[in-house]
């Protein structure tokens, strides 16, 4: 589903974000990315939805080569993808509720459609009564239940998480990896990148582990 | 089907919700249109003005004493057949006396010394030309041919005048037309830099929808349709205000002047006005939206 | 010290970090002023147009013909002494001929009839007023005075069309006033709502400047000077741009249309016009951004 | 030093953020405020830096009652906070070495001081190599540490961090602690609001634990 291959990336000369990083992850897999801040972990997924380019090396998404996919056609990749992003990317001039219809909106899907999906995924994230709000007026660990919720709400064959459990405490997080695992079950892949030691003891799962750049263990 | 009603939707709501932007433009937009307005009208209407001067070639050729009245009827039949010519007046000395001392009432002390003998003043036939493209050299051809008859004893034309107004009158559409192609480019390039600092405003929002799947049209489009919008409801703001000033003023300047009520008579705003307005602010609009978002909505990538 | 130091690199800083915006509105400012400009210099040069025609107050008093010499120059000497009178011209019947043919040359026809006889038109005295505000009733009497004389055929004056000319001059001026009011209006507006555009823009930054401790005026500070710097190379741009346009426009329709060349004589453009573009430019962009801050920098909390 | 006396704070009707909060704390003291997502912890910091005002109750900071404070003379209570802000609240427009200096600047200190105090902040939280980086371009956890040097930058007598450690590995989390402990040391009032379990047990201090806006233990 997701393979790198001899994969490179510098942002600046002489230092590399990320450096022959080559693995593979299978349909249906659950699996997290770690490594201490600064490795690579957020540049390894911008790679995987066309966010930033490689340097060299070749990245294939659902047997697609994406150095090859024009910008026309760049939408199509993105649509196959779910992405909780570090920093949330929410619109702030908008309620929760409309943040986490618009990936529904761009593909055209229809109001009721919309309504029923996206109060699914309020109720997921445990949001329902802050459905109204604007997110400056929620708290920071329910921003990130909107994002993950706008990643989970258009059904993504691959979901990518960046530090999804940042802003929550260990009992929310337990809960928001529980319902990864359900979203997982379902065949969707799962790719998680996080710090949390603790988290990633309690689901034992494979982990690519980066350090500086390079890929440690996967 | 839906996509699109979302599109337009999503169009319509950026819309109001950069307001203070929109509001800025929008003004801004306006303001411009009006003032390019207001300049159309002025070079509209001096055009008029001038227009009615120079309608009129006129000749006049003064007849000697002695001409006879078969010869004088001969040559008004003449001119009458002639496609140049327009109207042919005969004038006799008693007219030309009263016509003179009409134009000229300071000169009635003049006049007066001579009320008890005959007129003073020749007969005078006067030719007016019909005016159309060019045809200024066969009028002062026939002209010339006119004067040689012998009965004519001199002539008055004002054809070099008549020249001199079409100059001007030229003069000013190329003024018009320059001060309006300044104010486009004006409008223009409000709207495009209104456009980069929406798109400037919104970035973050732009990529968040990439992010999450939307074609590249229907990013564009809300800029699109916005960008005409903009103009299209600053040139009809801009348009009820120049009929608004059209009208108003010269009721105000009338009331504060009464003098001069007759100087600024502002009756006929063409219609015209509103429409090309209209056309050129959408216009404007369109496609200055259109070039800013080739030149500012590049993907991030590439 | 160090602090207003500081404050000051901040506001020029500010100034190029939100280039865009600054631009834009820098441009428009600048396009705003030029308008003003335009329609300033126009006003002027209009009222020195009719400053000439005004200037001069004239009444011709027309002799009898049995009028005797020492008469005629009791009368003159009297009128020279009035301090109303600025100037006394005689003109004998023989010149007023001589004016006359010159004055009205499609007559020559008319007049020819006369050549030897002793000249039809009366002598007569043109008199000139000095015109200082108001004094029109003083002269409206001593004319008055002066044609109750013996001596005096008749008279003709053009103290009412010297009225009217004072009238449209006044009119004029009111239009300029009213317009200038206008622009510096939507001038002021277009400032007003860059910088609320401004701060709105930056209101994120303005929040964490806050929340780190800094003080009110340092805030507000870098937004007045940048007002006051958008206003003041706003009026220095639309200066240039208007000397440009006064000086270049004549030649280039000098160039396309030389007849007219004399029509657009711009030679003198008053210093005066870009010192005062400046200071309301400046001003402007003070008062603005100042009244902008003070509606839309509100404290977060209260 | 932070003195709180039935604190009320109400965004909306009928939904109380904080209700009845009194506690205190010493000058000098290191503590931990805790809570599931939406408990109201970043409402009782908000509280103390009067970025909100509270519906009912008095706040005491430095004996001084905050509610009295008028708005003119807000900035002196600013000037004796360094605050680490949920979400960073970084300016995108200024490199990294800029925004440290932010704090510094507005308080009218000379060039040549500001340098060495921001270059040795910098070298606490291991970021002199991002110096002239602008804030989009490194990592979410190197924008925490930014955050972090901001708040520490000019010598504050309270230091308040909320979540300061969301997008931080372990070993990261346990070295900026540590940074808190030192800057403790100098007498200074520390309190970390905090999700991580795992991070309070290596370091035990009193903790103020919030539950749906009501103060539990303290
Ligand atoms: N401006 C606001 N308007 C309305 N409600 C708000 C506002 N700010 C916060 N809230 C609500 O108040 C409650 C407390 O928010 P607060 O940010 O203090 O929580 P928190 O303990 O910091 O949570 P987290 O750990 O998720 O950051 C939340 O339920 C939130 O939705
Ligand atoms: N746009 C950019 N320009 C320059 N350098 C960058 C850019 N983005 C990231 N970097 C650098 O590349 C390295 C890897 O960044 P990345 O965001 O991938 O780290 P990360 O593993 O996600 O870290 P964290 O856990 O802190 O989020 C960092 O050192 C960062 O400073
Ligand atoms: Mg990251
Ligand atoms: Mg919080």
């Amino acid at each position: 589903m997701i393979e790198f291959y001899h994969v490179y990336k510098q942002y600046v000369k002489s230092q590399f974000a990320l450096s022959d990083v080559s693995f593979s992850i299978e349909k249906g897999e659950f699996l997290f990315l770690t490594g201490a801040s600064g490795a690579g972990k957020t540049t390894l997924l911008k790679l995987i939805f066309k966010e930033e380019l490689p340097g060299k090396g070749q990245i294939l998404i659902d047997s697609e080569n994406t150095n090859l996919i024009p910008q026309k056609k760049l939408f199509k990749l993105r649509r196959k993808l779910g992405i909780v992003f570090q920093d949330f990317k929410l619109l702030n001039n908008r309620t929760i509720y409309e943040n986490i219809a618009v990936p529904l909106l761009v593909r055209g899907i229809r109001r009721p459609t919309i309504d029923s999906s996206v109060n699914d995924a309020l109720a997921l994230v445990g949001l329902t009564h802050r459905k109204h709000y604007i997110p400056a007026h929620v708290s920071g660990g329910e921003q990130q239940r909107v994002a993950i919720a706008r990643a989970i709400v258009a059904n993504p064959k691959i979901l990518l998480a960046d530090e999804p459990t940042g802003n929550l405490d260990t009992e929310l997080s337990i809960e928001i990896f529980k319902l990864f695992e359900r979203i997982n079950a379902n065949g969707i892949t799962v790719l998680i990148a996080t710090h949390d030691d603790h988290l990633m003891q309690l689901f034992p799962r494979r982990v690519l582990k980066l350090d500086k750049g390079k890929l440690i263990s996967h | 089907m839906n996509l699109i009603k979302s599109t337009f939707t999503n169009a319509f709501k950026n819309i109001f919700r950069n307001k203070l932007i929109n509001f800025l433009s929008f003004g801004i937009i306006a303001f411009t249109l009006l003032i390019f307005g207001i300049f159309n009208y002025l070079t509209y209407s001096l055009d008029v003005f001038i227009g009615d001067f120079s309608r009129n070639i006129e000749a006049i050729f003064y007849l000697k004493d002695d001409a006879r009245q078969p010869e004088i009827e001969n040559l008004i039949t003449e001119l009458e057949e002639n496609l140049l010519v327009k109207k042919v007046t005969f004038k006799s000395k008693n007219q030309a006396e009263i016509d003179f001392s009409r134009r000229f009432p300071e000169l009635e002390y003049a006049l007066s010394e001579f009320k008890d003998s005959p007129s003073p003043f020749p007969a005078s036939l006067e030719v007016t030309f019909r005016q159309e493209n060019n045809i200024d050299i066969k009028i002062s051809t026939l002209i010339k041919e006119v004067e040689k008859l012998s009965i004519i004893e001199g002539k008055e034309v004002n054809l070099d005048w008549a020249k001199q107004v079409t100059n001007i009158k030229k003069f000013i559409s190329v003024v018009g037309f320059f001060l309006s192609l300044i104010l486009i480019f004006i409008s223009s390039f409000i709207i495009f830099n209104v456009i980069k600092l929406n798109i400037f405003f919104r970035k973050d929002e732009i990529n968040i929808f990439r992010l999450v799947g939307a074609q590249d049209w229907y990013i564009r489009f809300p800029f699109i349709i916005e960008g005409a919008l903009l103009g299209f409801v600053g040139s009809v703001v801009a348009g009820i205000l120049l009929f608004a000033a059209l009208k108003l003023f010269p009721a105000y300047a009338a009331f504060m002047f009464n003098i001069v009520k007759g100087m600024i008579d502002f009756e006929d705003i063409p219609f015209n006005i509103f429409i090309r307005l209209i056309l050129l602010g959408t216009g404007i609009g369109l496609v200055s939206s259109f070039l800013s978002l080739r030149q500012h909505l590049k993907p991030s990538n590439d």
